[in-house]
């Protein structure tokens, strides 16, 4: 059984610093790379900041719809490992994602895809370590709520942005 | 015992009123909301304030006491109640600008916060529980305080404007 | 000397008559009977006694019960249970609600008040340290939930701010109220709190609306009442919350989030009527309702750590400024998916006007959907509603509710609930009963809680309804006569709630339950003997019902005819409730309780569960 | 090769020619100038130093410069650092402000954008990795901020969508902006970012505004450029993060609370014009904006963990829909204190609409009190201005707000700043300048930040901190000593970092070593680069012109008001004591090698390795 763990979210309590994304760039380029970070913040209209990463859906329509099969989940934890070798950058992946959360790495243009940092994400440490806890780390096996949260960005910034500011809510975003 | 002061965060505040029984359990040994130095108003559900005392710089409530029952602990800044002196006038509720002091249940004597000598129990409730409602800093005097000594009607009026917009200025009256 | 846990004294209050007295209950019914559910049927049993088949439950005679616990206010999630003889079920039913009441009336020095007689004019009974006070409630009858409690509180802190002008300020009393449907006695209108919180089971709010009593408010300042080991019980307390402080996801999802799994995952949701129970919509998912409507993501009841409530609030559109919980699932199920709406927009309006009409949340949407079945299946027409109803329609729905609480046109007929709304319109409609009973699903009255059986991947299964003494109550499910005896039958009577107890382990629970009430508590005996007692007592009133209706042993221990349709889709489609096992079990169920055959309780069990007063009346079944 | 912790090359553009190219800074000039305002002051030099008292700031030959320095997007806080010839002192500032167009532009391979010349039709740059581009701007012309940034938002993002559909999704572009009044060449208007940023003294809104630029656009998607020593880099980083995560009341008030505790504690609030600077209205304290508007309250910038923004939102009543930050405390003061407002939610609004027309919340403000105190005085009458205006009318307030960016009536004098309004209208009115200059509140034509000098209790402003201040009356670089802002304002200003995201300053200069391999000390920044940048600064403020042209020692001075008496609050009767601020006038000159009026001598030039000033400083001497 996968053991217990999820990267919980609440786009609310974003504040936009996108250290997450410096965190985790650190970690697998070496250097400061938002735009190569698998987690990324995005902000449709300034206040509503929207951390978007894999949810690691208990179906994982991304690893079946791979053609080359370049596409795997790690037993531990149940994250989408991303073979880069066989990885032809067809956007397969990117497309199947009901969230769009893959991408092509500005790098190397292969699919880039969270791994949880096999089991201790940096993004979570340097969120929480500043208080926000837009990122917490869950216990939680797998269930199907996962894939809920891995919507379009601007979906999310939408009904944050009525939460936040009401009927003006409906105008910032178009 | 450097000077201390709770932050509140209303808005992160749960209803759970944890912070009540931890802070009655400690001075009075049992669960007794009313007679606990933080008190949780809900004016209207969902909008709760933890209403306690903000230690003003100016400590109009000591200044008000016509027995001088109420002084100020050097080092946590807290309001300390002599007992034996108060008479149950209720002057300091009234000199208070947020009416935080209220007369104990049991024995009408002037019933304030004294942040627990430096560790306040209803802040270790609120942080356990993650709501973070309520925060301990370590910082010094500031006129800023005071103006956290409102009426909790006052603050529940803002917070139901800020959940609930325009809907927010009918529900509490 | 009173056991610990207890204020002591319970209010009696004569409505006719005006009179309030104090009454206190000896040691021995305390510990056989606890409090809430079960002190609450004892109570009913010595007011009416042989008397109970004539009582009309809306008759002013009929006693309503609203009490508390040993537990309550000092376990985490206090809540308060109203009881009495169910205008519904004809039996009675523990119908709990979380609020701050509770643990107010107990700090004023009382443990619960009993009701009896009718009030001439709309009252509130006002609870405070010194006593109690009934007042007029004119200006507040008619007044929708919202309203009520805006106006209830502002008036209550004015009047006692001017009794006690120097105390300092007067923190807000706590209260459970009616809305309209309670008023206009609508058979299965709840009692309401909070705004969104509902004692929703037993149709009490009728109960309540037939006394003319319009709200029940207290405010104390006492400490909460003493317990017999306090050390012990501080220690459990603390022990209790690290645990509900762990369980990450029920404290982030609360059961906001179940309105999509219980249909994607369990297929157990209601779908038109029970028609369906499988749905995948990722519209419903509880993202959906988190990030546009929750504006408070961690609301708590009192003493509790779980904050699985949560509130929602619709910013935009038509429906700007409703507000509501999360809606829970119940509601999201009942208000949406039942109604063939999957907009988490159209589902907290109609969970917030249900909360406010008075409505309980599951029996009435259970009656507006049921009749629009009917009218899907040409027994009711456009004329009877006055306009076309559609599924998936907010508006049909929303116009349905207001219609039963006003008993407008059809809305008259619906609101005696779906088993009797089903009797009446086949009666109208020169129909078979069973024509119509065949799309109510109902269990002894009750409508049934948003779990279906059918799949049996769900907690409820076979006999959960069909033996359960409260019908299609989902809170307290039966299982086997000896497990289900200390789930709700013991939350209901310490009266705390459900999801602070399933999660914390028994052991620990017990061990709280006895350092604060000083009893022989533990989980066997309250498996063996004082759970079965209140249970036994519950079967026997169920059973001896009337005036109107009698329930038929065996024949009605059953589950609602749709419940063994095959299910139409989904993972699960084709599979439906074993006729077989439910015989089976039910035997073994009456078996284990010491009931006969027929589910009758034996003379040996009434007199080895000191239940002998029932004999007379009993043996008149057997 | 590259620098360290450059991107490398800077974005060239001729908006007249329509030339588009890439260019590059010798290793020695960045050494020596780093970047932002002081790298913007070099180039400006070298571009049109020769002839900087012809050059009208508004003309096409003057330079808009957008730049970052090597810490920016690396050290918490990045920002964009915008100079050019200011329309409003006729000499430089280094105006900045957070946004993510700072880092998307290093991540798209430049330290920065340098336009020149004029376009004859509006106008926007889109600079990504394939180099920059000049796009339409005229359905964004007239667009106020808000409108501008959603339109921007998704033609930008669809674009680049387009372009590599099957990338993935696509992060929205970093931008800075203007708004109306902008486009109107209001002389102090400001160039937003975010909503509510705003690189706001200087008045290089009207630069861009002027050469018909609407916007400058960035997104970028490679690495923040590389450094001289990675791994003591991200020790650093985490050291100077952990100090700001340390700072928690500022965390959590952010400069929201200051609009009762300036004025209430320090008496340095501008109330009604300047007239007054204590108030006591707890109705404007931080409890106030935070219970009942704050919607969000750690917001925070790019790689900062301080979070001292605040989203704020009305909700209800007439300024329905109103979004800005806190206000921060310059707006709180100058948008609120400023014109006799208390209430909070009057407050946010005038914010907003501010930012939405792209005024500086400082400068524009300031002017309005100005037009309002010449209002209450009877200098400008209900005919002049077209409508009453009371003070604490927010009404008022509002159309004037409209009146001025929009430059119709009284509001097209209005527009041209406080001290130039104040001349223009002298003339109007057949007054003697100085009758309207002791109300106008302004150091070398730079309307003064919310911080007053007469109570000598605030934390920035005390006796010479406007007057000698290259920048004038900016209370971000005000002048403590001739010594220390140089390694604290000059320096942030020229790294391009936050100020509010100081570290202590050994980890901040540290971080730069460890950034860009340079051996900078806060001692060699102190007696080198700062005086230098400083120095250069001064020599284009002496220089001004074409219309207006500052006289050493005279107007290296604070503004009358701030000599006269404080009429309220416990400080009542204090003054700024002008005998000290002429002795620490001369102290300053000393410390910096100027000569007793101010003019650079010809050894300090030598010294600063500044020698291709002497020429034009010869002349003043």
């Amino acid at each position: 059984m996968v053991k217990p763990l999820w990267i919980a979210r609440d786009p609310s309590a974003c504040s936009g610093c996108r250290r997450c994304e410096l965190a985790c760039s650190m970690h697998h380029e070496g250097w400061m790379w938002p735009e190569a970070s698998r987690i990324r913040v995005f902000m449709p209209f300034p206040g509503l900041e929207v951390p978007h990463l894999c949810s690691q859906c208990q179906d994982y329509p991304c690893v079946e719809a791979c053609p080359v099969e370049a596409l795997s989940t790690d037993p531990d934890y149940g994250a989408v490992i991303v073979d880069r070798e066989k990885c032809t950058s067809c956007g397969a992946c990117i497309r199947a994602c009901p969230g769009t959360v893959p991408y092509l790495h500005p790098g190397d243009d292969k699919a880039t895809i969270c791994d949880l940092c096999g089991g201790e994400p940096e993004c979570v440490e340097v969120c929480t370590e500043a208080g926000y806890n837009a990122l917490t780390i869950v216990n939680e096996g797998p269930s199907v709520h996962r894939k809920l949260y891995s919507r379009n960005p601007v979906d999310t910034a939408r009904d944050l942005a009525v939460n936040m500011f009401g009927e003006k809510g409906e105008e910032v975003i178009e | 015992m450097s000077s201390i002061w709770i932050v509140r965060d209303y808005e992160n505040c749960s209803g759970c009123r944890r912070c009540e029984l931890a802070c009655s359990m400690h001075h009075e040994g049992w669960m007794w909301p009313e007679a606990s130095r933080i008190r949780v108003f809900m004016p209207f559900p969902g909008v709760e304030v933890p209403h306690l005392c903000a230690q003003c710089d100016d400590y109009p409530c000591v200044e008000s006491c016509p027995v001088e029952a109420l002084s100020v602990d050097g080092g946590t800044t807290a309001v300390i109640v002599d007992e034996e002196t108060c008479i149950g006038c209720g002057a300091c509720a009234k000199a208070c600008p947020g009416t935080v002091p209220y007369l104990h249940p049991r024995d009408r004597k002037a019933t304030i916060c004294d942040l627990c000598g430096g560790d306040p129990e209803c802040v270790k409730v609120c942080r356990e529980a993650g709501y973070n409602a309520l925060r301990l800093v370590h910082e010094g005097m500031s006129g800023h305080r005071k103006l956290f000594a409102r009426n909790p009607v006052d603050v529940a009026k803002d917070l139901a404007v800020k959940f609930f917009g325009e809907k927010g200025e009918e529900l509490i009256v | 000397m009173t056991p610990g846990g207890y204020a002591g004294k319970w209010l009696d209050v004569d409505l006719s008559k005006d009179k309030i007295r104090e009454v206190e209950y000896g040691d021995k019914v305390l510990e056989q009977y606890l409090g809430g559910r079960g002190l609450a049927a004892k109570v009913l049993w010595d007011k009416v006694g042989d008397k109970y088949p004539e009582l009309d439950p809306l008759d002013p005679k009929s006693p309503l019960m609203v009490y508390t616990g040993p537990m309550t206010g000092i376990y985490p999630g206090s809540r308060i249970c109203v009881s009495g003889k169910s205008p519904v079920s004809m039996g009675t039913v523990g119908s709990t609600a979380a609020t701050e009441f509770a643990n107010e009336i107990k700090e004023a020095g009382y443990d619960g008040v009993t009701f009896t007689g009718k009030a001439d004019r709309p009252v509130y009974l006002l609870v405070t340290d010194d006593g109690a006070e009934l007042m007029d409630a004119g200006h507040l009858w008619g007044l929708d939930g919202e309203k009520t409690l805006i106006k209830l509180n502002k008036e209550v802190t004015a009047e006692l701010t001017k009794r006690k002008p120097n105390v300092g300020l007067w923190k807000d009393p706590g209260m459970v109220y009616i809305g309209p449907a309670g008023e206009n006695m609508v058979r299965n209108a709840a009692v309401m709190a909070k705004i969104c919180h509902a004692c929703g089971y037993g149709g009490y709010g009728a109960l309540m609306g037939s006394k003319n009593l319009k709200a029940v408010v207290a405010k104390g300042r006492g400490p909460l009442p003493k317990v017999d080991a306090p050390e012990a019980a501080k220690l459990l307390w603390r022990r209790t919350h690290q645990i509900l402080i762990g369980r990450t996801a029920m404290r982030r999802q609360g059961t906001g989030y179940a309105g999509y799994s219980v249909g994607a995952v369990t297929s157990s949701e209601p779908i038109r009527n029970w028609q369906e129970e499988w749905h995948d919509e990722k519209s419903y998912g509880g993202p959906m309702f988190e990030h546009r409507y929750w504006v408070k993501k961690k609301w708590a009841d009192f003493n509790c750590t779980t904050n699985c409530m949560k509130i929602s609030c619709i910013k935009t559109g038509k429906w700007k400024g409703d507000i509501t919980d999360m809606p829970d699932y119940e509601l999201q199920a009942y208000c949406g998916t039942n109604f063939g709406i999957y907009d988490p927009e159209a589902n907290i309006h109609l969970s917030a006007l249900a909360d406010q009409l008075g409505h309980s949340g599951i029996n009435g949407p259970n009656t507006a959907g049921f009749a629009v079945e009917l009218h899907q299946r040409d027994i009711l027409k456009d004329s009877d509603f006055g306009f076309k109803p559609k599924w998936g329609d907010p508006d049909t729905f929303d116009r349905i509710m207001r219609m039963m609480a006003n008993r407008e046109k059809i809305g008259d007929v619906l609101a005696e609930g779906t088993y009797r709304a089903a009797l009446k319109i086949a009666e109208m409609k020169g129909l078979k009963p069973d024509e119509l009973l065949k799309y109510a699903v109902h269990v002894k009255g009750i409508e049934i809680g948003a779990h279906g059986t059918r799949s049996d991947a769900d907690y409820t299964h076979d006999i959960s309804y069909a033996a359960n003494v409260q019908g299609g109550d989902h809170t307290s499910t039966s299982v086997d006569g000896y497990n289900d005896m200390s789930g709700a039958v013991f939350t209901d009577s310490a009266v705390f709630c459900n999801f602070t107890y399933y999660g914390v382990p028994q052991s620990l629970v017990f061990d709280f339950a006895k350092a604060i009430t000083g009893f022989d508590i533990n989980l066997h005996k309250w498996r063996s003997e004082t759970g079965p007692r209140i249970v036994t007592l519950q079967r026997a009133l169920l059973m001896l019902g009337g005036p109107d209706l009698k329930w038929t042993p065996v024949k009605d221990d059953d589950n609602p005819p749709r419940f063994y349709e095959p299910l139409p889709s989904g993972p699960y489609k084709g599979k439906t409730t074993d006729r077989k096992l439910v015989d089976e079990k039910l035997k073994a169920y009456n078996e284990t309780l010491g009931w006969d055959e027929r589910g009758i309780p034996t003379k040996e069990t009434l007199k080895k569960l000191d239940l002998g007063f029932l004999e007379k009346s009993v043996s008149k079944l057997r | 090769m590259t620098p360290r912790g450059y991107a490398g090359k800077y974005l060239n553009v001729d908006l007249t020619r329509e030339k588009i190219g890439d260019v590059t800074f010798p290793e020695e000039t960045l050494e020596q100038y780093f970047g932002g305002r002081g790298l913007g002051a070099k180039i400006l030099w070298d571009r049109i130093g020769g002839k900087w008292s012809e050059v009208d700031p508004l003309g096409p030959e003057n330079v808009f410069i957008a730049l970052t320095g090597p810490m920016t997007g690396i050290y918490p806080g990045g920002r964009i650092c915008c100079t050019g010839k200011s329309p409003v002192s006729n000499g430089t500032v280094g105006s900045t402000a957070s946004t993510e167009f700072a880092h998307e532009l290093r991540t798209a391979g430049y330290d920065g954008v340098i336009v020149s010349g004029r376009a004859d039709k509006p106008i926007y740059i889109l600079v990504t990795e394939e180099g920059g581009e000049i796009r339409d701007a005229s359905h964004l012309w007239g667009t106020m901020g808000e409108e501008t940034l959603k339109i921007l938002n998704k033609e930008v993002s669809d674009e680049l969508v387009s372009r590599d559909p099957d990338v993935g999704l696509m992060k929205e572009p970093g931008m800075i902006y203007v708004g109306p009044a902008g486009e109107n060449m209001v002389r102090n208007a400001c160039v937003m970012t975010k909503l509510c940023h705003a690189a706001g003294y200087g008045g290089y809104g009207s630069v861009m505004g002027s050469k018909n630029l609407k916007a400058i656009v960035a997104k970028g998607r490679g690495p923040l450029p590389e450094v001289y020593a990675p791994e003591a880099v991200k020790l650093l980083w985490k050291r100077a993060h952990e100090h700001l995560i340390s700072r928690d009341s500022f965390r959590r008030q952010g400069t929201g609370y200051g609009g009762w505790s300036t004025g209430n504690f320090y008496s340095s609030e501008p109330i009604r014009n300047w007239q007054e600077e204590w108030h006591d209205e707890r109705s404007f304290g931080g409890p106030m904006f935070e219970t009942r508007f704050w919607v969000k309250k750690q917001w925070s910038d790019f790689n900062c963990t301080t979070g001292c923004m605040k989203v704020s939102c009305v909700k209800t009543g007439p300024w329905k829909g109103a979004i800005t930050d806190n206000p921060d405390y310059e707006l709180q003061s100058y948008c609120g204190t400023n014109f006799g407002i208390y209430d909070p939610e009057a407050n946010i609004h005038l914010s907003a609409l501010i930012d939405n027309l792209g005024h500086s919340g400082i400068g524009g403000a300031n002017t309005m009190g100005y037009a309002a105190e010449l209002y209450q005085r009877g200098i400008l009458t209900e005919k002049d201005v077209g409508f009453k205006l009371e003070w604490g009318d927010t009404e008022a307030f509002d159309r004037l707000a409209r009146v001025i960016a929009y430059r119709e009536g009284v509001g097209d004098v209005l527009a041209e700043g406080t001290y130039r309004a104040a001349l223009k209208i002298a003339e109007m009115k057949g007054l003697k300048p100085e009758e309207l200059l002791r109300y106008a509140v302004h150091v070398k034509g730079i309307e003064v930040g919310a911080h007053g000098t007469r109570s000598d209790e605030d934390f920035l402003a005390h006796d010479i901190g406007y007057a000698v201040n290259v920048q004038g009356g900016d209370h971000t670089s005000v002048v403590r000593d001739g010594y220390h802002e140089l390694s604290g304002s000059v320096f942030t200003d020229s790294a391009v970092i936050c100020n509010f995201a100081r570290t202590p300053q050994e980890l901040m200069f540290d971080f730069a070593k460890a950034v860009t391999g340079y051996p900078i000390t806060v001692e060699s920044w102190r007696r080198l680069n700062g005086p230098r940048i400083v120095t250069l600064q001064k020599a284009f403020l002496l220089l001004g012109g074409p219309d207006v042209t500052w006289e050493p020692v005279r107007d290296d001075e604070n503004p009358p008001r701030f000599y006269e008496p404080l009429p309220s609050g416990p400080f009542k009767g204090r003054t700024t004591d002008r005998e000290l601020v002429r002795r620490r006038r001369l102290v300053y000159f000393e410390t910096l090698g100027w000569d007793e009026r101010g003019i650079p001598k010809k050894e300090t030039l030598e010294k600063l390795d500044l020698g291709f000033l002497e020429k034009s400083m010869f002349r003043l001497r």
